[in-house]
């Protein structure tokens, strides 16, 4: 067995995986889902480090397990709903699990055709990627590849995505927030009845927190800012960002935060960002060039082409950094309060 | 001899502009009649400049525009398409005489729209008529079945809305679920949708395709009222007395059997049709069935209207019966037949709605006697039946002729057989009537007493039609000519 | 066991993805069908990731190294850059779709006072 | 700048989005504008654009983002977008619908969503720019963010409508993200065995040398049924009568003749550009079932409008069979069947987004929209109702509307292929919206005593307000113009689009 193609701690962690999986999903307490859904989260990220996708695992770490679970917290602290009633749908059931493990069977059909796990020369492997490593750096002065091909190479995709987080925001204030001048809305009683277990009360927590933020804030724009020389970028350090007031919020008070972070400020910066990703693209085609092609911006950027694809590649990072963070913090607010904006998880 | 010329899309357009002048002068009754006659006048005239043309032999053709490969919004104008729209278009003057007589006095705001559809309706009838192709033809089927409902349910009471619905849904049916599918064969199998005088078929289509195809055609044109689909036609008669004249005598129901004769003609061919048993076999079934039996159905109405419309079925199955003989003088009584039985029906049609204005009467049991009261009315409905029986001097008697021909040349005897007893039964069910109006004694004098002839405006379209019925048989002669450059081009063998 | 060690992950994957599949169509509880969701977008995100990882290879960060240089590196040593980016996008969609998907089940609660699916159909149709 | 056109083509809706999103809290009155002009110049470019392919030789635009080209033995490296004959007609009807729908919404939202319309219209927008990346996006992952994009912004469209509307766009939420997440599980069958995205290099590759691959093939079925689920295909067709019923007219007149028509296309740009004919032809029983399926969705869609009682969910179960019409003719995979297919995504989207519009024009005045309390509707809005006629008329196939001209290359399709169900299906369907249409003429213009009439009660006319009227009328009308000028759209754009196929 010594000389298998893979590593050994991967086909463990793949198996505690799949059993947390499993067990977020079968069990009854929806609290207990969402703990289990965030362990399974991290471990996705352990597996993923492994397997060298840096990146992917810390945008895993930071969105999958850290918001995402948080989102799912605040869901179910503003039902009150904690267990998952028993439904009798047995039929369906039955009927939705021979549709999926019908699926499998046709996906697993496949099996001797893929290439072996790990191998250098499957055709994912060596058709467009070697470009990328090959000239990562001449194109672009940037070691960490990830960066070129996110923000340059594939940069359009990421523009989209930036406009995906963006979306979402205005989807959640537009879904959730209640309008003032009806929200004659009588009150779920289920916010008169909070959990017994109230995390602003504690005193540790707090403190912890204080402490913890600037830290976090500090973090966050190191990763956006050395995103070329490291794992990390314009979405972990936004996501960090955004995380650190919700950290906030969470210790102390929704209110503190509402205060701040206006609706009003949250939607112009968020839209801000993604208006300065779409504009530099657009100033590269007044210079003369492609949408996004940052070389274009070589007479306004220090440094050659390659520089200024650089420097290009470093502005639409601040872009993403800030409608990501914002973003977040946005839909953390309308998710906790129930888009009433007064109080909340 | 084709010439292109845009004359036949002018011919076609002028009623449906003239209709939009009709919504527009919705306030001003007399402008907008006159916009009517003006328009049917414009429209002769042009038909008449073609007429000549025709006579030489030349075919008009004009193509609007593409639309699928191959197959344009075109025109072609020969001479049996000449003669329909023709008698379409002259029609429409003095039924829009009679129109004016029936329903200025109702004070019916809803003659705009009356008139409005009727002048589209007129446009699709030309314009089947003018049409080169199954797809042109197709289109101007719809447009004239969506036309006409709001004629048909004019009323707009529940009998009305009943009947319209039973229009509809008879008339789309058929056309979307048989002439569809079938015209859309045509096209995979020949990539062609043009009539032509050899048909489009090619020798090596199987006949078995091709009967299925005409049975398809046959019931797909329910407009020409073959019994099983037949019923949406009494069901029409709920419309006033003007659309159940020029609609369901001329306009509708012709289109109907005209699709068939040009479907015949065009796309199978008439060798194709002479040579293959089956095919005519199976036309002249569904004809002779329908056409007996309708006879006998009219027999037993007593509606008035009724029976006009059975024997209208009856008289339609006689067209498709002569196409089905693919015999010269065959296609010849069935072209001749349109006009010919056009002429008399409509007569008889005006004279129904008249007979109601004046006397109230619907049913024939009611109609003793009062031939003294309307004299003028009775004499134009027994010249309207003579013609429609076949009777000399009227022009019904040419077309029988003409397809009683037909039959000996074509060696199908017992069509001969079927012919000779409808028209006896033709006879049987209108002779009484006349004959009871005139001679048999009131059943009710009281009722009719106060009875008089309806308005000069609906008796002078009446007698106008009626002598038609006769100038018809006189000028016979030159319709035969039409319908003879007709048969040069499609049925005359190579 | 030859045959299937060098291909376990991709195993792992279609188990996992099915689960959430189910998860989505079976589940009557909203929130568990969003976590269904989630799962089944990770069991994706797991197989671009492990179709896309090298043998020992290293970081997608070019460093001075033994194996490689800085500006001639050795392509086999270093992990597939391709699916990851391609991933990070997936990681964010799904969040995205994660949160509008909490926040319209939130609204629904405010309806019905439940999670549950059929009592809400229930409650729909009264 | 011409260079620059096909970018322009998204880049404006999501500009005009963002833009909106900012100027909605400085001058609320000027984010409509601002979308309007961002949906015109998108709208200009494509129209530019078309007379640009017309005149190239190659009748291929690409546009390579970022600058990053053909690479030689790697190929293309970074994110193009292409347009040619196929998606240019597409992309036109996009942006003239969204431009028309935009125009017509401003009224019924500034009503229907008083106080909350703050975002509706960078919403719209950003989901036009998603509908649009769809169609001009030549590389396969690009395609997915586009569908997410499209998806997301259509879910809080849908969740504008409140009420019911809030778990129908949940149960579209799950759909359709398990339609998304299909598709890119599919896009990563195929990328394992050949490490492209881009689509013109993967149709060089697959249909050449992988034909044989099971994961290839696994991939293209689970792409195809991604697809599906996005359009509402039978069985995954649930989540749409709800969502689109419960939705606020603008959200539905937007969401309704577009949403599904781009997955539909996207459908078909899988099957003949990144896999081709052949290809399908080879995979019998997926065709098969597929022609099965968009039978049994024609008939299902149809069969249920007939039980409805509301005009707009009688609509969106016209959708449900519209979409079996156009799977159905892809499917058939030959040269008619194809060309009705792609002749009908732009005809379905005319002829559903002028029923919805109508729809919403009545709404507006009458506040329902229930088919029994439509009595005297013909009377009340002579416009509207006669523009529901034609749309119907074109729903049904009435010559020489488009719907007329669709069902007759899909027919010929069906016949050419000998499958005799499919045909069957869609003249039965023809049928029913028959006796909807007649349902709807006597209850709207029959029911009520003829108020011309002497002594009837008057009914007195009240139109929607021209802003809406206006585009119901031109896309009403365009249903006709598009079935005059059938044979244009067929031999000058969709024939040149599609491979050859040789007859059998």
């Amino acid at each position: 067995m010594a000389d298998l193609p893979i590593w050994h701690y991967d086909t463990l962690f793949l198996t505690l995986a799949l059993l947390f999986g499993i067990t977020a999903l079968a069990m009854q307490n929806l609290m207990g889902a969402a703990i289990v859904f965030g362990a399974y989260s991290f471990l996705m990220c352990l597996i993923w480090t492994t397997m060298g996708a840096v990146d992917v695992a810390f945008t895993e770490a930071a969105v999958g397990a850290g918001v995402s679970t948080v989102f799912i917290f605040a869901t179910i602290y503003n039902t009150g709903v904690s267990a998952t009633p028993n439904s009798p749908r047995i039929a369906f059931k039955i009927f939705a699990g021979l549709i999926a493990f019908g699926t499998g069977a046709f996906l697993l059909s496949a099996l001797p055709d893929f290439p072996d796990w790990g191998d250098p020369k499957s055709p994912v492997n060596s058709t467009i990627a070697p470009y990328y490593i090959a000239n990562s750096i001449t194109d672009a002065h940037v070691p960490n590849i990830v960066t070129t091909v996110l923000a340059d190479y594939r940069g359009f995709d990421t523009l989209l995505e930036t406009t995906v987080v963006f979306i979402a925001c205005i989807a959640i204030y537009s879904i959730l927030r209640i309008d003032n001048a009806k929200s004659k809305v009588t009150e779920p009683d289920i916010i008169t009845s909070p959990p017994a277990y109230d995390p602003t009360d504690s005193l540790i927590i707090r403190q912890a927190s204080r402490i913890m933020v600037p830290f976090m804030q500090l973090f966050a724009l190191y990763v956006i800012a050395h995103g070329h020389y490291s794992p990390g970028g314009g979405f972990q350090g936004g996501v960090i960002l955004g995380a650190s007031i919700i950290l906030l919020s969470i210790s102390f008070d929704l209110k503190h935060v509402l205060q701040q972070w206006t609706e009003k400020k949250i939607m112009i910066l968020t839209a801000l960002g993604v208006l300065i990703y779409a504009m530099v693209g657009l100033a590269c085609i007044l210079m003369d060039g492609v949408y996004l092609d940052y070389a274009a911006l070589d007479s306004v950027l220090p440094g050659d082409e390659a520089y200024a694809r650089s420097h290009g590649i470093l502005l639409v990072e601040i872009g993403v950094g800030i409608t990501v963070m914002f973003s977040m913090i946005g839909i953390y607010i309308n998710l906790a309060s129930n888009g009433r904006f007064d109080r909340g998880l | 001899m084709e010439e292109a010329q845009s004359t036949p899309f002018w011919i076609v357009l002028i009623s449906s502009m003239a209709a939009v002048l009709i919504s527009l002068c919705r306030r001003a009754p007399n402008i907008r009649e006159a916009i009517i006659f003006l328009a049917a006048i414009i429209k002769l005239a042009l038909l008449l400049m073609l007429a000549p043309g025709v006579l030489d032999g030349k075919l008009y053709t004009f193509t609007l525009i593409n639309l699928l490969p191959n197959v344009g919004l075109s025109f072609k104008v020969d001479g049996a398409g000449l003669l329909f729209a023709f008698v379409s278009v002259t029609l429409w003057i003095p039924v829009t005489i009679y129109s004016i007589g029936l329903l200025r006095p109702k004070n019916d705001l809803s003659q705009t729209r009356f008139y409005a559809c009727f002048s589209i309706a007129i446009s699709s009838a030309v314009g089947v008529a003018f049409s080169a192709n199954l797809l042109t033809m197709f289109i101007f089927y719809e447009i004239l079945s969506l036309s006409t409902y709001p004629l048909v349910t004019h009323n707009q009471d529940d009998e009305a809305i009943k009947g319209g619905r039973k229009y509809l849904i008879y008339l789309l049916t058929t056309s979307v679920g048989l002439a569809l599918p079938a015209m859309i064969i045509v096209y995979q199998q020949t990539g062609s949708l043009d009539f032509m005088g050899g048909g489009v078929f090619k020798d090596q289509t199987s006949n078995t395709l091709l009967t299925v195809l005409a049975v398809m055609f046959l019931y797909g044109f329910a407009k020409a009222g073959l019994m099983p689909f037949h019923a949406w036609l009494p069901g029409a008669m709920v419309a006033p007395a003007p659309v159940s004249s020029l609609l369901h005598a001329v306009a509708v129901v012709k289109v109907g059997v005209f699709s068939i004769i040009r479907v015949m003609t065009g796309i199978f061919g008439v060798d194709r049709l002479a040579n293959t048993p089956s095919l005519t076999m199976i036309i002249c079934i569904i004809a002779g069935i329908t056409l007996v039996t309708a006879s006998l159905i009219a027999l037993s109405q007593d509606n008035l209207k009724a029976r006009l419309a059975y024997s209208t079925i009856g008289q339609l199955s006689y067209i498709i019966l002569g196409v089905g003989l693919a015999s010269e003088s065959g296609i010849a009584g069935a072209a001749l037949h349109i006009p010919m039985h056009a002429v008399g029906k409509i007569t008889l049609f005006l004279c129904a709605g008249a007979i109601y204005e004046a006397c109230g009467a619907k049913y024939i049991s009611q109609m003793n006697g009062i031939g003294r009261k309307i004299p003028l009315t009775m004499t134009a409905f027994f010249l309207g039946s003579l013609c429609v029986i076949g009777l000399p001097p009227t022009g019904g008697f040419i077309s029988k002729w003409y397809l009683l021909n037909g039959t000996l040349d074509s060696n199908q005897q017992w069509a001969f057989v079927i012919f000779l007893i409808s028209s006896l039964l033709n006879a049987a069910y209108f002779l009484p009537i006349a004959y009871k109006a005139f001679f048999a004694l009131p059943s009710d004098e009281a009722k009719y007493n106060k009875a008089s002839e309806p308005s000069m405006l609906m008796v002078i379209p009446m007698l106008l039609t009626a002598t038609g019925c006769l100038l018809v048989f006189f000028f016979s002669n030159t319709m035969y000519q039409f319908v003879e450059q007709f048969l040069n081009v499609y049925a005359k063998s190579n | 066991m030859e045959d299937i060690i060098p291909k376990f992950n991709y195993i792992v994957v279609v188990v996992l993805m099915m689960t959430g599949l189910w998860s989505m169509l079976a589940q009557g509880n909203l929130i568990k069908k969003c976590i269904g969701m989630a799962i089944f977008q990770t069991g994706i995100i797991l197989f671009f990731i492990s179709i896309g990882a090298k043998n020992d290879a290293l970081i997608p960060i070019l460093t001075e190294g033994a194996n490689h240089t800085f500006d001639n590196p050795n392509i086999d040593k270093v992990t597939n850059p391709l699916t990851q980016i391609l991933m990070l996008t997936a990681i964010v969609v799904g969040v995205a779709t994660l949160g509008v998907g909490l926040a319209l089940a939130q609204k629904v609660y405010q309806q019905h006072d439940s999670f549950d699916e059929d009592e809400i159909l229930n409650n729909q149709t009264k | 700048m011409i260079k620059h056109l096909p970018i322009f083509i998204v880049l404006a809706p999501l500009l005009g989005a963002v833009f909106a999103a900012l100027t909605s809290w400085y001058r609320p009155k000027l984010s409509f504008p601002v979308v309007l002009s961002g949906l015109f110049i998108s709208f200009l470019s494509s129209f530019c654009l078309i007379f640009k392919l017309l005149n190239s030789e190659s009748g291929i635009i690409h546009y390579q983002l970022g600058g990053w080209g053909d690479k030689g033995e790697y190929g293309i490296v970074g994110i193009q977008i292409t347009v040619d004959y196929l998606n240019s007609l597409i992309l036109t009807a996009v942006t003239i619908i969204s431009l028309l729908t935009a125009i017509f919404s401003s009224q019924s939202v500034n009503r229907e969503l008083a106080g909350q319309q703050r975002y509706f219209f960078a919403l719209f927008s950003l989901l036009v720019t998603g509908l649009l990346g769809i169609t001009i996006t030549g590389d396969i992952f690009n395609l997915y963010v586009f569908m997410e994009i499209a998806a997301l912004s259509s879910y809080a469209l849908i969740a504008y409508g409140k009420g019911r509307s809030y778990m129908a766009s949940f149960n579209y939420l799950i759909m359709g993200t398990m339609g998304a997440c299909l598709y890119l599980l599919g896009v990563g069958f195929v990328f394992v065995k050949t490490g492209t995205l881009n689509i013109e290099n993967l149709s060089l590759l697959i249909p050449q040398t992988l034909q044989a691959s099971q994961a290839v093939f696994v991939g293209f079925v689970l792409i195809i049924v991604g697809a599906w689920a996005k359009m509402a295909f039978f069985p995954m067709h649930g989540w749409l009568p709800n969502a689109y019923t419960y939705a606020p007219t603008a959200s539905g007149a937007l969401l309704a003749p577009l949403a599904t028509k781009v997955s539909v296309y996207a459908m078909i740009r899988i099957m003949i550009t990144v896999y081709s004919i052949d290809y399908v032809l080879k995979s019998p029983n997926i065709q098969t079932a597929a022609l099965l399926l968009s039978s049994i969705s024609i008939l299902v869609g149809s069969f249920f409008s007939l039980t409805q009682t509301n005009l707009r969910k009688i609509a969106c179960y016209f959708i449900v069979s519209e979409i079996g019409y156009m799977v159905g003719g892809a499917w058939l995979a030959n040269d008619p069947g194809l060309k009705g297919a792609v002749y009908h995504i732009i005809a379905d989207a005319a002829m559903t987004s002028a029923l919805f519009m109508v729809i919403g024009c009545i709404l507006f005045r009458t506040g329902q929209v229930e088919l029994k309390k439509l009595d005297g509707l013909f009377y009340k809005m002579p416009i509207t109702f006669i523009a529901l006629v034609i749309t119907m008329a074109a729903l049904i196939g009435v010559p020489p509307t488009c719907g007329f001209f669709s069902k007759f290359y899909l027919i010929q399709g069906a016949a050419q292929a000998g499958t005799w169900h499919f045909a069957g299906a869609l003249l039965i369907s023809s049928l029913i919206k028959a006796v909807i249409l007649f349902r709807i003429i006597e209850i709207g213009y029959n029911k009520v005593p003829n108020p011309a009439k002497e002594g009837n009660k008057t009914i007195p006319r009240d139109e929607a307000p021209l802003s809406m009227l206006i585009p119901t009328l031109i896309v009403t009308l365009s249903l006709i113009a598009l079935g005059i000028f059938t044979d244009t759209l067929i031999t000058d754009f969709i024939a040149k689009a599609l491979p050859e196929i040789p007859a059998p």
